[in-house]
């Protein structure tokens, strides 16, 4: 059993963070007020001294490391979230694509994933309605068929990247029965008619260049091939992959958001540290030892959650079942990490919260990740059927 | 005298007063505040026309000081309507019940008419200095320098005066047993009377949360005439350390008007919401945070009653010690409940569109402004 | 607003704790050992230097001081259990006769409740079975009417002085229907044929000096007018008092359930703190600072938890309607009482643990504080449905 | 090397081996040795015979001595079935370990053989001093005098040696740096070899849920000629600090392996028991306690795992921090599992009838053994 990286990943990410942390996190500031990412944000991309890992870049693809891509991509989210989320936003293309990927006819594929990975585009993901959140058969948009075409009427919120993406795939139900069965995923394109951008990004706590827009389909027309995995015959429309096989591919990306939480308490741990040792001589002796075995404490408690998160990852590198481990790693993860950002203002004092250092803006970025892609509560009814069965936790 | 939760009839009306004033005008106030990065002059008339904020005595032109009790529940009943309004009101009223408490009957002459008087004055009393230290270890000094006073330091989490109204420094005295002192450092002056030194005033940047309450760093070096310091040479330091105290224990009262805001919009949100068929409060999940909200609201403000209460019988020394705690836990949980908070709203938690994530960040700056870390330790939530 | 004792109270207690913890506290081990109070209990109590509140002995009155009988008893149950809950054991005359004083006639209450006051009897109760803990609504056990008897049958545990008791108050089930209003109380006198005492004392984690039996109803015929509450008119039957009329009288107790295990908690801290101080030497500095910290975190802990007592005790000495601040003051104090003294363990270090010192009998006593009279997980109900109504944490 | 948690085929091995060990021989044990205090000859034998617990080399006579995974498998393992017995037995083989790593041929040859030959043999390693100490702290000394070596202190928590295995005491050589020694005390000859000082071993009433795993406290000052220095004079203290680290990781693998039963225990409970109609499990309030449970316990147990694949590759000073931290996580989250685990079962868990009480007793010894107040501070529940 080991618990090391690779020397080629350890210093790819030590290379990644010093970079991130000196040029990326010098935009970070930026990004949240202006709610949005720089302007520059592709020539900033473009300075990194070490691939990002940008599709549309072959020769930025990250390094073919021993560790395998499960561990990688553990060290790549921290190391992303450790200089800036809004470094994670940009490099974020969306999941629209990885649903076409997951679920898509093989024509669907090539007309709607292959140009995303070749040229970078970024697509939509339109789920959550104003009704709809954790509970997913809740969504009340509809989508009814009319001889070649599909007519889709609802509302969605948190569609991330919908203003600017270059299609969204939006789930919406064909009838009113059959619970999430019914709900398909349909691919609908920018600009169509009948898809009417409420709000472009929506006014958020934090993570606010991260673009979630709420939309409006108000009887948009689309053709019948646009409902993914439909291959023309609607015979198989039960069989239509929906929205459960839709968010499967999203499952494997858990300990990854448990990741960027801990990438950026890690960023919040390392640079209070810095000021506090600055500041040593005007903490009476007591206080100074007290506050070093804090720092102490909160590193260990984020190198637990560290390990959790390359265990879920290094099982999916092997095809093992790893969805308690999944689970387990994103319940453990945020929950602990936004706990140490707090304790880093507390002990930085008065100074600790203003808009002079990025603790507050991480302290508000971070919420998020114990909520988006399953809350902390569904974390822990998924492991609780894990240990004690289906029907664990249902109320 | 025995355990007893009774109010007084003045202290009764006080609630009531505050949490009208809080419904009415301070809540719908707060994202107009928070975006203006100030209270708007209206508002801070109105808020100083009810005497809560500033109290002054009758002698001086005010509606009388109500005793701490009141004060406690005047700061939690406006925070309860928006922590950063009611912090921005509080911080400057502390100033009047400081002059009122501890100055000289000169002193309280000269300034205190202009809080009645004066319906857009700020005033601030320096305390804070970060680096977890109470007051008996403030590092600001304030001492007899010949036939003048001295103060040299640096304050952090300093109400912006912006108004005009005194600054009203605290600080400890060397040469005196490191007994606590404080000076008026006259407004007019930035290079200090008689240009012997400086006071530099460094706006802060926003704190999180508390956009509506600004505040500064103020560095000083400035000497002061004897009329200056605040009860004179012989000033009574027992009653300026029980002030203190008080103006302590104000972050601790809004703090938990903030949580208690939190908890019931969300207990409210919680029973309206539905998922799997069912209002989200049904869910052990949901309620028991929300139950566990609750039972730390109520032991905190019990706490933060009881180191008010001591503050009247017990010895400074076990009560500077007693407050410390009193905030550290009062304003961590408030941390925690608002976090709690935001989760049983989910995504809808996370967005302007509700107010619960305005009380998540002014709790976090709110626990960063006063916290000793030997109070209260971290440890992993799991 | 005040939150001091008066004189009066906080000398009595003073004194009490006092004896408690040198005279009465020596019979602890024994008492753990023996599953059973000293043989010489009586004499033990006659010692104490201030009344115990024994209501058989007119002059063992507690004291009438200013603060109110609910202050009063936080602060005696606090300093009892201060002592040893063996002492509380001892001065335990069981619930039974309380029930009869709640819902029973005036001729059950001089037949009943009068005897045991004047003389100081023993009374028990038998609500808990193998099935029906927390869902009272499950009791088994059936009253069966025939002519002028009623015939019990079924199995009682968790019997408190069930084996030693002048009488049981038996909680059985007249009809399958009717859930819990079917559930009425029972008067069942000791030796009464039928009744037989399955096992006198069960073995138990801790507070093993607590006598709690498994009882057998084996066709225990009993007079009609055992039950409850009747007044010899059958009509009356749907509405003659029982469950829930039965456990009103007790939701009072849940604050000095808290208060007891602050009262363990507290005598664990200062028994540690005194421990401690001895060996100061043995410690090095910085650790030994961190422990000073820590003590005072702990004594800060356990005196929120005193003062959430003393508020729903006030406000039931003024009437006012506290099942809220009840239900708080027990989920919270055991909660943080078994943390405490966990910790104070740890402090001392492997001899921390041993039988040589109480800590370990202390830690294994004050875990059924957080059950019984109600769960944790209960209190969090109450609570929850107090801020978000009937409905909430239930379904 | 990246990170891997394969399992070789041995350690896949061991663990299973543990594992049926755990329910077939140890589990239904447990209730009989704790009423002993003490493991019966026959499960000690069987115990032996495993080579699990006390393991020595092929050369003298063993099985061969697994890796540090497989030891805290096998830990672990036995640790499901009962902490106490694991204990017992686990705390004695880590007298073979140190021996064999650590001593010199001719120590190995004299005392490794009898681990494998006397089926009765129980062996001890007296490390603990109490006072959150950690190795490099201890004060029992152990430095040359003359030709001889003297040790002087005093041992917490030190198994009992009644079958007449071998004592060895761990201690700091304060005339070279402090660096770690290790001497084995004589075990026949209470008054120190050559009468120079005493050993008086004084037994310790039983431990909290350990009553199985008899200690003693050990105070020493005694000299021994230098065949007893563990390795001599030269021996490899980095070697001798690893195995240590090993040994006290064993404390923190029970405490997993007992919170991990009482999991899974309570997890079957709830899966059984009705109420309100329903198997409790149903309810959030009981389900997330276990899913907190399943958190908590697999973050210690890679911790642990983390720690000891440190001793490999990372310099002393550093492990020997990560192992006091792995050590006070693992033991106090199993305490406070444990707890949980009571609590779900209500007050049947109160009752000896199901074994979660003896897990609630048992992991509050485990976490007081070796405890380093620094490593994870109080805060309170609520």
């Amino acid at each position: 059993m080991h618990f090391t990286l690779s020397p080629e990943l350890t210093e790819y990410a030590a290379n990644l963070r010093e970079w991130g942390s000196t040029v990326a996190r010098g935009y970070a500031r930026q990004a949240d007020t202006e709610h949005a990412l720089p302007p520059d944000t592709d020539k900033i991309l473009d300075s990194a001294p070490v691939p990002l890992g940008r599709e549309e870049f072959p020769r930025d693809a990250l390094p073919d490391v021993p560790d395998g891509p499960g561990p990688r991509a553990v060290i790549w989210f921290e190391s992303i979230a450790y200089s800036d989320m809004w470094l994670m936003e940009s490099l974020n293309r969306g999941v629209g694509h990885f649903v076409v990927k997951a679920i898509g006819t093989p024509e669907q594929v090539e007309r709607w994933w292959d140009p995303v990975i070749a040229k970078g585009g970024k697509t939509g993901f339109g789920m959550s309605e104003p009704g709809a959140g954790s509970d997913t058969s809740r969504i009340a948009t509809t989508a009814t068929r009319d001889g070649d075409t599909w007519v889709i009427k609802g509302s969605k919120m948190f569609c991330s990247l919908g203003a600017v993406a270059d299609y969204i795939v939006v789930f919406a139900r064909i009838s009113k029965d059959g619970g999430k069965s019914a709900i398909k995923a349909f691919v609908v394109e920018r600009g169509h008619p009948g898809l009417t951008v409420v709000k472009a990004n929506e006014n958020k706590l934090g993570l606010r260049c991260w673009m979630t827009s709420q939309l409006a389909f108000d009887d948009c027309v689309i053709p019948v091939g646009n409902m993914l995995g439909w291959s023309g015959d609607d015979t198989d429309l039960t069989t239509t992959g929906g929205l459960n096989a839709g968010l499967s591919g999203l499952n494997d990306n858990r300990p990854n958001v448990s990741s960027q939480s801990i990438g950026v308490a890690r960023a919040s741990l390392e640079l209070t540290t810095a000021l506090l040792r600055e500041q040593r001589q005007s903490f009476a002796p007591h206080r100074w030892s007290v506050i070093e075995d804090e720092l102490v404490r909160m590193a260990w408690t984020l190198d637990r959650a560290r390990q959790l998160n390359l265990r879920a990852q290094w099982m999916n590198d092997r095809a093992m079942n790893n969805r308690a481990e999944a689970s387990i790693a994103k319940g453990f993860g945020p929950l602990n990490a936004d706990r140490v950002i707090r304790r880093c203002m507390q002990l930085l004092g008065p100074e600790g919260t203003t808009t002079d250092l990025l603790l507050e803006k991480w302290y508000r970025d971070i919420k998020i990740l114990d909520i988006f892609e399953g809350t902390g509560q569904v974390m822990r009814l998924l492991i609780s059927r894990h240990l004690m069965g289906r029907d664990a936790a249902g109320s | 005298m025995t355990f007893d939760l009774t109010l007084s009839e003045e202290q009764d009306a006080v609630r009531d007063l505050a949490r009208i004033l809080a419904d009415d005008a301070v809540s719908p106030a707060a994202p107009e505040a928070e975006a203006a990065r100030g209270v708007a002059d209206a508002l801070w008339r109105t808020l100083l026309s009810t005497g809560l904020t500033a109290p002054v005595a009758p002698e001086h032109g005010g509606g009388g000081v109500p005793d701490g009790t009141s004060r406690l529940l005047a700061v939690e009943g406006l925070g309860f309507g928006d922590a950063a309004i009611a912090a921005s009101a509080f911080w400057s009223g502390n100033a009047a019940l400081l002059i009122g408490s501890c100055g000289t009957a000169e002193q309280r002459d000269a300034m205190l008419p202009a809080f009645v008087t004066d319906t857009e004055l700020r005033a601030a009393v320096a305390l804070y200095e970060g680096f977890g230290r109470a007051p008996s270890e403030y590092r600001t000094t304030i001492q007899a320098e010949g036939d003048r006073w001295r103060v040299r330091g640096r304050k952090t989490g300093v109400p912006l005066t912006a108004g005009g109204g005194p600054l009203i420094v605290v600080g400890t005295d060397p040469s005196a047993g490191d007994r606590l002192r404080a000076a008026v450092i006259p407004a007019d002056d930035g290079q200090g009377e008689g240009g012997q030194g400086g006071v530099t005033v460094t706006a802060s940047s926003p704190h999180l949360g508390l956009d509506a309450a600004p505040m500064s760093t103020v560095d000083l070096d400035v000497t002061v005439g004897e009329r200056h310091l605040l009860g004179g040479p012989d000033a009574d330091d027992a009653a300026l350390a029980h002030e203190v105290s008080m103006a302590r224990l104000t972050t601790a009262a809004l703090a938990i008007g903030c949580a208690q805001r939190a908890c019931e919009y969300a207990s409210g949100y919680a029973t309206e919401r539905t998922a799997f068929g069912r209002p989200i409060s049904v869910f052990q999940g949901v309620a028991f945070l929300m139950a566990d909200a609750r039972m730390r609201i109520d032991a905190a403000r019990l706490q933060v009653w009881q180191a008010a209460a001591g503050l009247e019988t017990t010895e400074a020394a076990g009560t500077e010690r007693a407050v410390s705690h009193a905030v550290a836990y009062a304003t961590s949980i408030a941390s925690e409940v608002t976090r709690d908070c935001v989760q049983v709203l989910g995504g809808h938690g996370f967005l302007a569109d509700h107010p619960v994530e305005r009380w998540y960040r002014a709790t976090a700056s709110l626990t960063a402004l006063d916290f000793d870390p030997t109070c209260l330790a971290f440890t992993p939530a799991l």
